[in-house]
């Protein structure tokens, strides 16, 4: 029992501390995030610069800082997106049942069927590269995941008797679905968030270091890291350092995502 | 002079929750003999199936146990878990309440009923195979060849229940503890069930803890009875003296909110207290309910042993 | 001759069974048939049957729960059997249900108060003051207090809860209330009280009851007529009372000498 | 042999749905194809022709059809920038992806479920939370992020594997299989963990089952009922797992085969993407959601064999 609120506390301080970094950014960074000196150019990790200097004598921990706002940004719309479609796609399905449910559960699971990263990767090469763009993808690679859960959550919650109760007194579709159905499936809907958010970091940055993510002069972290691959030898902290970050952005959300549900399954 | 089987003597039970104990079972005492059907009945939350988890040692992790529990003069307090498997199915077993979740879904009947029988025994596999026909043919299941190769989930609610006694029964045990044996199934499938364990009670002389909250299904099969509740026998006797003249007024209480055709057209009664909940308990308090004086007089009338209580203090 | 409040007429709901073989003829699998029935006002209906016999399909054709695939319902002459609830405000209204479960009979994120208010705010019953009024009005009346307004459902126990969904059926002042299976999860005791609660009501309000139930001692106890219903078809109807001198249908008889008797003649016999 | 018929409709119409949706995604978003390749300064009358030459003048849904009896054929169309069959381009990628996608599967197989096995077991114990912590971090390390470690830990400093490139089988067995080692392994890590969390969730479900109440009270020992009991049901939820991981396992490779500098389709799709080689884009995001179906089916015929309750 008290694993698993160890689970919970670590993801949240994770995911504050990355949070407060990624406000801070916006005040605050030790050097300009893209102020180049080439003759400072692949230093190590010191007190001048904490985590070291990229190969254009960039300040590794700037570009780190700065690079957080891109993870924050792309989690959080991505998420909006893939959750404002999978309600409506999954609350239809589940909520009417019958042919529809089955024809749109029919697609849903074919899309699942394609790996999401490469469904991103899809889209990314017909949309475009771009940050808006890897939004857009990563936001439509979700909305099949969120269409499962929230159907799913409909399906069980409208089983329950006092769905059918409130039914019988006459309560209607949009009464049933906001005020019963929707408070019953709220903690299902942000279990699934955070661990999406989890996901789509790490397709982000597998996008980005494909070259089809988030483009320069928006950093990203995904995008130093395949900056940092052909330094892998003279230079390692910084392949090093900036895959900790997201390394631990990502076990945060997860983290997180999992002491959300043992918390929700220990009460009931 | 009846052989004694089992004999539990100041059994108390407390459960640990979030650090602090609490009284589960306190003082439980009574007797099975051999060719004695002995029933447990009580409320949820009275203490019937962890009665039955202590004497068969599978009580859970977060409690502790004090107290005697003697098998033919066996002590089975503090039993090393080597010693428990020796011990279970061969002196002692357990027939459960849900037939769809008691049975292994992906092995095949015959093989959970030999299965017994391989671990416990010498036997060769064709006599194992024999063993369970005879086993299948007992509890009342006819093709038993076909049965012994079915999965679960293609037999009824009855026959599971029946397979589910052949396990208890297939190895010879001294006790068979029944809990809710009959609770899950229909009424006519209840009736039958019923029928077949008082059979086999009176075939092989075994002794049976039989655990109910039907005081129908108590009535119609054991020969004395407890009465349990809040963790407490309140009343112990045999079952016709029981029934036609209940000594404590709880037993007399609960005797008289059951429903039945002759109370047509009058109020039942119902006894204005309800069980508390393990964490509303403190040791020594039973039954755990704290008396102001608005309740006391309600209070006594279900439980005069508050008033010596006081007495006493 | 009274008029029924309730009668229902032919009634019969089938199911598309899963095809057993490919292309095979779609066949279907009768929940009930033919059921008729009348429900004179003031009684207390009971429908018994072992588990698959289909009486709670009854009561949600009734209700409305399901969609009736042939036969009436007439309430007060009226044929309900097609109407949505949701159109039907009256019936809402007059018909209500109470459920087997109390743990899954309330909303476990509402209070006790919005639960009992919802109804009330379903048919614009009312100004917020009065409803709060009738929502302590009704609490009384099942044996609770204005103290459980606040109250969530995980705080109360399953004579509580189920004290609470009558409450619920009970504030839209309804003509008939369905009991599914009301009592059955419920302790002896507890279950006496809600039945002595069930009786008190009824003659108060002057309510009509159909009882479901698998539970024969209760149906005995409670039940003005009983209607035994096995494998989707309706065996017998008669009246309580009448019971020990009457002739009954085979199924019938085996059904009630399952009944494990508390007394002690029985067990020797 | 109804649940065979079922599954193999529902089999076909995923492929179905899938091919649609991709063809729909290549072919009906804004923007020619052939004004991509040839660039924006390209004049209309180039860009007519070259259509012409492609055959996206034809009707949408011919065009579809067309796409999909050839690929039923053999004939995956023809790369615009490799200029020769997008099959012939394909055909020694595959052996390199597939490699890599089997080496992965088996390494999360042997390793991910002996280890849920035993952290089932050793399950409240600290060592079961250290545990339980280690599986999150190979959650959510990044596959490809954790091949540059590996490079640098086993190929750079101990030299033990190549850093990068593929070296066919039939050259050298012990060098080939070293060759894909290190990416096989990049990309199981993650897997292994997920395994080893949904089995030990998956066992530890199981054992709260009325079941194995019951084996207990047959008085048979711990081992007796993990291993004749619980192990099989727990297998159960996580064969559908290994169905996912096989679509993880195939997407992970994509971006592996560009830290190793693998040539197999993922390097492949990358490229073309860049030079926007439509054709071969769509072949291969339909033969790679191929494989993934497939797998998925495979997954479904082995319910069957495990779970005598699907009669469906």
């Amino acid at each position: 029992m008290q694993r698993k609120s160890i689970t919970l506390y670590i993801g949240a301080v994770l995911v504050s501390i990355l949070f407060l970094m990624m406000i801070v950014s916006f005040f605050w960074t030790p050097y300009g995030p893209n102020e180049m000196n080439t003759k400072i150019a692949l230093q190590a990790p010191s007190w001048t610069y904490p985590f070291g200097t990229d190969n254009f004598g960039r300040d590794i921990f700037s570009r780190i800082l700065e690079g957080s706002k891109t993870a924050f940004l792309v989690g959080i719309t991505s998420i909006m997106i893939a959750l404002t479609f999978g309600f409506i796609i999954g609350g239809i399905a589940g909520y009417f049942g019958g042919i529809v449910d089955e024809v749109l559960m029919r697609i849903i699971d074919s899309i699942l069927a394609i790996p999401g990263i490469l469904f991103a990767i899809m889209l990314v090469s017909v949309f475009n590269t771009g940050m808006q763009n890897t939004i857009l993808a990563l936001g439509i690679m979700g909305i099949p995941t969120f269409a499962r859960v929230i159907r799913s959550g409909f399906m069980q919650v409208k089983e329950f008797d006092f769905v059918k109760s409130s039914k019988v007194k006459g309560a209607g579709s949009f009464r049933i679905i906001f005020k019963h159905i929707l408070p019953n499936i709220f903690s299902q809907i942000i279990v699934a968030s955070t661990l999406f958010f989890s996901g789509a970091i790490l397709a982000e940055s597998g996008l980005s270091y494909l070259g089809l993510g988030v483009q320069p002069p928006d950093p990203s972290w995904g995008r130093m890291l395949s900056e940092a691959q052909a330094y892998m030898t003279n230079a390692p902290w910084y392949i090093g350092i900036t895959g900790i970050f997201i390394v631990l952005l990502v076990l945060g959300f997860n983290m997180l995502g999992d002491g959300l549900r043992d918390l929700k399954e220990k009460r009931n | 002079m009846a052989k004694l089987m089992l004999e539990v003597n100041n059994l108390n039970v407390s459960i640990k929750v979030k650090q602090k104990v609490y009284p589960a079972l306190e003082d439980i005492t009574f007797k099975v003999n051999e060719n004695q059907v002995v029933g447990v009945v009580g409320e949820s939350g009275s203490g019937k199936s962890l009665t039955a988890q202590s004497i068969l040692g599978i009580l859970p992790a977060n409690t502790e146990v004090t107290g005697s529990i003697k098998l033919e003069n066996d002590e089975l307090i503090n039993k090393s878990s080597k010693a428990w498997q020796k011990l279970r199915s061969n002196e002692v077993s357990l027939i459960f309440q849900e037939p769809m979740t008691a049975l292994n879904p992906l092995m095949k009947v015959g093989k959970q009923i030999s299965e017994v029988l391989r671990k416990h025994t010498n036997y060769s596999n064709n006599e194992c195979y024999r063993k369970t026909i005879d086993i299948l043919k007992e509890v009342g299941l006819k093709r038993p060849e076909s049965i012994y190769h079915s999965y679960t989930h293609e037999l009824s609610g009855g026959m599971r229940q029946r397979i589910v006694i052949a396990i208890a029964l297939v190895n010879n045990p001294k006790l068979i503890i029944a809990d809710e044996p009959t609770t899950a199934l229909d009424v006519t499938i209840q009736a039958q069930i019923i029928d077949l364990l008082k059979d086999i009670m009176k075939k092989r002389n075994g002794a049976m803890l039989f655990i109910s909250h039907d005081w129908g299904v108590i009535s119609q099969v054991c020969d004395y009875v407890l009465v349990m509740y809040a963790g407490k026998i309140v009343e112990q006797g045999p079952m016709e003296n029981l029934i036609s003249n209940p000594q404590h007024p709880y037993t007399k209480g609960l005797l008289k909110a059951i429903p039945d055709f002759k109370k047509r057209g009058e109020a039942l009664y119902s006894i204005p207290l309800r069980v508390p909940a393990l964490t509303e308990r403190r040791k020594g308090n039973w039954p755990y309910i704290e008396i102001t004086e608005e309740n006391k007089q309600v209070v006594a009338d279900i439980f005069p042993e508050i008033l010596q209580r006081e007495t006493k203090e | 001759m009274l008029e029924p409040i309730i009668e229902v007429k032919n009634l019969t709901k089938t199911y598309k069974a899963a095809q057993k073989k490919f292309r095979q003829k779609t066949s279907y699998i009768h929940a009930v048939k033919n059921i008729n029935f009348q429900v004179l006002p003031g009684e207390s209906f009971g429908i018994v049957g072992e588990s698959g016999s289909g009486k709670s399909t009854i009561a949600h054709l009734i209700m409305g729960i399901n969609k009736v695939t042939e036969g009436e319902i007439i309430f007060r002459g009226r044929n309900i059997a097609q109407l949505s609830r949701g159109g039907e405000r009256e019936i809402c209204r007059n018909l209500q249900i109470v459920f087997q479960d109390p743990y899954s009979s309330l909303n476990p994120k509402k209070s006790i108060e919005w639960t009992l208010t919802e109804p009330l705010i379903i048919h614009s019953i009312g100004t917020k003051a009065s409803r709060k009024e009738k929502v302590i009005e009704v609490l009384e009346e099942v044996g609770l207090g204005e103290s459980y307004l606040k109250k969530k459902p995980h705080e109360l126990s399953g004579g509580q809860r189920q004290r609470i969904a009558i409450a619920s059926a009970l504030i839209l002042e309804p003509e008939v209330i369905v009991i599914d299976e009301g009592v059955s999860a419920l302790d002896v005791s507890i279950q006496a009280s809600i039945l002595n609660l069930l009786n008190e009501l009824k003659e108060k309000h002057k309510l009509t009851y159909i009882f479901i139930s698998h539970d024969l001692n209760v149906v005995q106890y409670f039940c003005d007529k009983i209607a035994v219903v096995y494998l989707g078809d309706l065996i017998e109807l008669f009246q309580t009372e009448e019971f020990h001198q009457e002739e009954h249908a085979e199924y019938t008889k085996k059904l009630f000498n399952a009944i494990p008797d508390v007394s002690f003649t029985s067990r020797t016999s | 042999m109804r649940f065979l018929v079922k599954k193999l409709v529902s089999f076909i119409a995923t492929i179905f749905i899938v091919s649609l949706l991709i063809f729909f995604i290549f072919n009906i978003l804004p923007g020619s194809p052939a004004q991509a390749i040839l660039g924006v300064d390209a004049d209309e009358q180039q860009v007519k022709l070259l259509e012409e030459e492609l055959g996206l003048n034809e009707p949408l849904h011919l065009r579809y059809i067309h796409w999909i009896i050839g690929i039923a054929q053999g004939d995956l169309g023809v790369s615009y920038k490799y200029g020769q069959p997008v099959a012939e381009v394909l055909k020694d990628r595959i052996p390199i992806s597939f490699s890599l996608a089997v080496i992965a599967l088996i390494l999360t197989v042997v390793i991910g479920i002996p280890l849920g096995i035993l952290i089932a077991k050793t399950d409240g114990k600290w060592s079961s939370i250290i545990l339980s912590m280690i599986t999150q971090l190979g959650i959510s390390t990044p596959s490809f992020w954790l091949g540059f470690i590996l490079i640098m830990v086993f190929a750079v400093k101990f030299g033990l594997f190549p850093t990068y490139g593929f070296i066919p089988w039939s050259e050298n067995l012990g060098e080939a299989l070293k060759s894909v080692f290190l990416p096989s392994l990049a990309i199981a890590v993650g897997n292994i963990a997920i395994v080893i969390r949904y089995l030990k969730n998956s066992i530890l479900d199981q054992t709260k089952e009325d079941y194995v109440r019951t084996a207990i009270v047959k008085g048979l020992g711990a081992n007796e009922i993990m291993y004749n009991h619980v192990l099989r049901n727990a297998l159960l939820p996580v064969l559908t797992v290994l169905g996912l991981i096989t679509a993880d396992t195939l997407g992970g490779s994509i971006i592996i085969e560009n830290v190793f500098a693998l040539p197999g389709l993922g390097s492949l799709l990358v490229t073309s993407i860049e030079s926007r080689d439509f054709p071969l884009i769509q072949s291969l995001i339909l033969i790679i959601s191929l494989i993934i179906i497939l797998a998925n089916f495979t997954v479904d015929l082995l319910y069957k064999v495990i779970d005598p309750r699907i009669r469906v």
